[in-house]
């Protein structure tokens, strides 16, 4: 593989990401799985890189996984992200980072529509001055939050108190990466590095020192497919498509998985636990999984955060070998405590995906 | 041009998903749909070209417009510009609002969709809430998942939430005004109409399978389209 | 072991990679002009058979030629050998002795 | 009449074939090529299509047939292009200025940047090749050996890469690459005993008289197998190999396989050098960037600029034979030019 061919496009798709004052949105899948990496990344933009971020209290879902289902129409959609661009707009922001890529999808979709169609936007705002009395402006910039991270890698290198390197062997950690579909798959040119060779979490490992793999799947969806997964019966769709991934990632021993999606990281957490029980089958070294990881979480890593604060006890394929690996230290005793510090409790152990308690 | 194809026409996402389509099969080559499902976004585009009526209602009606997962692969691809996974959210708004969904077994599931993901929208603001995803319905989620829930505000107040409670965080609880005018959006929008016309052919279809039909995710009929496969779906039966 | 209520799909891409293709090379030797079908349906559209069963002679010979050979003595079995479509094939196929030749090629691969 | 003069802008087959057939009606000529020697994309190929002759056959009788009325400029490169009077002023970068009565454009064409298509990974995959890179490894090595130095078991020929394509803004089929692609496959076959060869392609457009001939060649002969769909992305395998994506249409199912080698028949769009003279001269060109002649039917060589002709596939994707036709016709409406132009002035 050559990777200046891949350089070369890398250059063709960058963008303009907002220096500072971003009106921030969250992702419901997020907040319900991964809920330690939301906060990670707030602190990251407040403490480490000092920015100004904010956070609206009454925003809401933009609807994104229910219009992907199809129960919503499009043009409530479009003006339920409408008022969210009102609360934007009532905040005085102008730089709009949703912390989801479905939402970032439909962010774009929606802006798309009405350059293409300027009349459905007027009637978007007719609608949510009807309902709601809000008037918005479109943002300025409106760019994932994982592009925020992308831009402040550097500093966030300059920062960190550990790399991604096998203190064991001084080699890189191989790591794959996994886009979410809607980030450039629908407007290649609104992601950095394109829908092909996305440069956007390439360009944190290779800036933090690991390794990035590429591999014949990496362009396959993770199977969340909206409806596909939430009817349990059309499951099997969903697990086959991480299933793929997984076989296809296998032969070159990737010691972590790294996603920009809320939904991805978590279909490769819990997948690659039930692919152990229906078929005993585990992925990666001595029966442990391959760690999946959000970008929120890799950056808090690098910059020394306690993995308890980043929320690494709510994965189900265990993260500890991999902090081993890096040299993050961590006290096991404190992985299942509550917010007040008082202890909560275990899960039950799972009968084949190993697990650290 | 017949009466369906005028409908579809009228969502101004047809036209921008279906320039004119010449069969190359770039789209199904990497849908993931056309993988694992009797699925074929090439067979779509040239059904919905053709203008057929009849092919068309049978289209509307049929499992086959509900295996596309919309992540949009086919966007990428298309030499002529063509997005099979808008059409697929064109033919699906038209498939509910005549009632064609109730017709089959992935179609009926709309209702599961509806009574999950839409309720919880306009309920409490958020698509996913995590208290509705239980290990029974989701066992796949495994046991740490198990331990998060039945833990969630210990484990949620590590990371600075503020679950069920005013101000900015994770999980905060959403303003009831903010409700009211979500509710009002749909209201406006066609988003109640498109729920209230689920329910009813949904209560429909339950009658005439002799199915019990009542509100929430616990009557026959719900439990039937949740979880009922024929496993005709795919390979083993193609 | 958990009861999950579904099952991990399989998938239903044509593999090249892992087809038998046994049979088609056998065409390809014993009756070349297996390899110059060009899919135009002549065939098929002039097919007694094809009137009241579902043989197809065009898919039959796209299926080998994928590799894709489950049910082929049924299938092959359908053609009455009537001729009308080698008289059909604007490619000069033969394709009596396509027919004839895949039962040969099933007896002495031991497909 | 006058001797008259006519510059030539491009030394491949139309730029010759004009030179050529303009000296041999008397005409004074001036060549003016940019490369270091003539002959153009056809001087830099192996074998053609459809009888697998040499290239050099055509190269070489069309530069021999070049006469003392024509002289050459090879590197030589185009500055500026002025009209006084009736005159085309042009000036080279090496600071001379050539005066001629007529200017014909034979600019030709460029092989479209396959890196582009950034889905089968052309510079990025390392046994991903053009059809031009594959042409290359027949002329100059004679033999076939993937970047593993492996002989390939296994080929792949990707039709229409960069034509009819909208994602690139080609929309016109370049007419020349599924014959190339068939004779390729052929010739790899040829080369390589037991290699399987695979073409992927929408329609076989094989519009020559031999062509089809060719292609049923192929298949009896030697066995080359096709495939219709278009290729939707090509992957790197961990040993090297390339794993292709693409929809098997007549089945209606999707396919993978592995190839040790892909070759992607990159079509034709406009030349760099054409698209320079297009700013020079204030050309009109078409919704796919090739040269707007007056009217594709009936002034397919005129420009609406007196005195500036054009000729080959500078104007659209052209064979060889097409090409030819084209400059010697080319030819008469220059000379029909010079005679009035000649006429009138007296």
């Amino acid at each position: 593989m050559n990777i200046e061919g891949k350089k070369i496009i890398w250059k063709e798709y960058q963008k303009e990401i907002a220096e500072d004052d971003y009106f921030y949105v969250r992702s419901c899948v997020r907040q319900s799985f991964f809920p330690g990496s939301e906060t990670t990344f707030l602190r990251i933009l407040r403490e480490t890189l000092g920015k100004n971020i904010t956070e609206h209290p009454f925003h809401t879902t933009c609807t994104g996984i229910g219009y992907h289902s199809d129960i919503v129409p499009y043009e409530t959609t479009m003006t339920v992200i409408a008022r969210q661009f009102a609360l934007m707009t009532e905040s005085g922001y102008h730089n709009y980072v949703p912390s989801c890529i479905t939402s970032f999808g439909m962010y774009l979709e929606v802006l798309e529509t009405w350059h293409h169609f300027p009349e459905v936007e007027k009637k978007v705002r007719e609608l949510l001055k009807k309902a709601t009395g809000k008037e918005f402006e479109k943002p300025d910039n409106l760019v994932h939050a994982s592009d925020i991270i992308y831009k402040f890698r550097k500093e966030i290198a300059e920062k960190s108190k550990f790399r991604l390197i096998n203190r064991f062997t001084g080699e890189p950690l191989r790591i794959v990466e996994h886009i979410g579909c809607h980030y450039a798959k629908m407007f290649p040119s609104k992601g950095i590095g394109g829908a092909e060779y996305p440069h956007v979490l390439v360009g944190l490992i290779e800036e933090w020192g690991g390794e990035v793999i590429d591999y014949p799947e990496r362009r396959h969806c993770c199977g969340f497919g909206f409806r596909q997964y939430i009817v349990k019966a059309n499951r099997g769709y969903s697990i086959a498509c991480s299933q793929k991934k997984f076989e296809s990632m296998k032969p070159y021993r990737p010691e972590a998985i790294l996603t920009n999606c809320p939904g991805c990281p978590f279909f490769f957490d819990r997948w690659q636990y039930a692919i152990s029980e229906m078929e005993n089958v585990t992925y990666g070294e001595d029966g442990q999984g391959i760690p999946v990881l959000t970008y929120e979480e890799l950056a808090g890593m690098v910059l020394g955060n306690d993995p308890w604060d980043l929320g690494l006890q709510t994965h189900q394929v265990p993260v500890e070998p991999l902090l081993d690996k890096i040299g993050i230290p961590y006290d096991p005793e404190k992985k299942y405590l509550g917010k007040n510090g008082e202890y909560i409790g275990k899960p039950a152990i799972a009968a084949n995906l190993k697990f650290c308690h | 041009m017949g009466r369906l194809y005028d409908l579809l026409n009228q969502d101004i996402r047809f036209n921008e998903g279906l320039k004119a389509c010449i069969n190359c099969g770039t789209c199904t080559a990497i849908c993931p749909a056309a993988e694992f499902y009797n699925y074929d976004p090439r067979i779509l585009a040239t059904t919905l070209q053709s203008r057929d009526e009849e092919q068309i209602e049978t289209l509307l009606k049929s499992d086959f417009i509900w295996y596309c997962g919309e992540c949009m692969s086919c966007k990428t691809r298309c030499p002529r510009g063509n997005v099979p996974g808008t059409l697929i959210s064109v033919v699906r708004s038209l498939s509910q609002d005549l009632g064609y969904f109730a017709e089959s077994e992935k179609g009926r599931q709309q209702l599961a969709l509806k009574r999950t993901i839409g309720e919880w929208i306009l309920n409490t603001g958020y698509c996913l809430y995590p208290k509705e995803i239980e290990l029974e319905s989701h066992p796949e989620q495994g046991p740490v998942w198990g331990w998060i829930t039945e833990n969630l505000k210990e484990v949620l107040g590590r990371f600075d939430a503020h679950y069920n409670e005013e101000g900015p965080g994770i999980f905060r609880k959403i303003p009831q005004e903010s409700l009211d005018e979500l509710k009002r959006i749909f209201d406006v929008t066609g988003g109640t109409e498109r729920f209230e016309k689920l329910e009813e052919f949904s209560r429909l279809k339950a009658e005439e399978m002799g199915k019990e039909f009542s509100p929430g995710q616990k009557s026959d009929y719900y439990l039937h389209v949740y979880n009922f496969n024929n496993n005709k779906h795919g390979k083993d039966e193609h | 072991m958990t009861h999950f209520g579904y099952t991990i799909s399989s998938d239903r891409q044509i593999d090249y990679d892992s087809n038998d293709r046994r049979i088609a090379r056998y065409l390809a030797e014993y009756e070349p002009s297996f390899m110059v079908c060009f899919a135009c349906g002549t065939c098929t559209a002039t097919c007694s058979a094809g009137l009241f069963t579902t043989f197809s002679l065009r898919e039959l010979i796209g299926n080998i030629k994928r590799g894709e050979v489950r049910n082929l003595k049924d299938e092959a079995e359908k053609c009455m050998l009537c001729g009308k479509c080698q008289l059909a094939c604007p490619r000069g196929v033969n394709t009596r002795n396509i027919i004839l030749s895949i039962q040969r090629a099933i007896e002495s691969l031991e497909i | 009449m006058m001797e008259k003069k006519v510059a030539i802008i491009g030394g491949g087959v139309a730029g010759l074939e004009a030179a050529s057939s303009l000296a041999a009606f008397g005409i004074e000529v001036t060549l003016i090529e940019k490369e270091d020697q003539l002959g153009g994309h056809v001087g830099q190929w192996d074998r053609l299509f459809p009888s697998r002759r040499p290239a050099k056959e055509i190269t070489g009788y069309l530069t021999e047939k070049l006469s003392e009325k024509v002289s050459i400029l090879t590197s030589t490169e185009v500055k500026k292009i002025e009209r006084s009077g009736n005159a085309w002023n042009i000036l080279l970068n090496n600071s001379r200025i050539i005066v001629a009565d007529a200017l014909l454009l034979a600019t030709g064409f460029d092989l479209f940047e396959a890196r582009k298509k950034e889905e089968y990974g052309y510079g990025i995959y390392d046994n991903v090749i053009t059809s031009a890179d594959l042409e290359k490894k027949f002329a100059l090595e004679g033999k076939i050996r993937n970047a593993q130095g492996k002989v390939p078991e296994r080929v792949g020929f990707v039709h229409c890469v960069g034509s009819r394509d909208e994602k690139v803004g080609n929309l016109y089929c370049s007419r020349v690459c599924c014959v190339t692609a068939v004779k390729q496959a052929v010739e790899v076959s040829e080369m390589i005993t037991g290699c399987e060869v695979f073409c992927f392609y929408m329609d076989l457009r094989m519009f020559g008289l031999d062509f089809e001939a060719l292609y049923k060649e192929a298949q009896e002969k030697w066995g080359v197998h096709f495939i219709r769909g278009r290729l939707s992305e090509a992957f790197e395998n961990q040993d090297g190999s390339v794993l292709v994506k693409v929809e098997d249409t007549l089945a209606g199912r999707p396919l993978k396989m592995k190839v040790d080698l892909l070759v992607l028949m990159s079509g034709m769009v406009i030349s760099s050098g054409t698209k320079e003279l297009v700013d020079l001269l204030g050309l009109e060109t078409d919704e796919n960037r090739f040269l707007q002649p007056a009217d594709r039917q009936l002034k397919a060589n005129e420009t609406g600029i007196p005195g500036l002709f054009l000729a080959g596939t500078c104007t659209s994707p052209k064979s060889i034979d097409e090409t030819i036709a084209d400059a010697r016709a080319a030819c008469i409406r220059i000379m029909a030019y010079l005679n009035q132009s000649a006429v009138s002035s007296q």
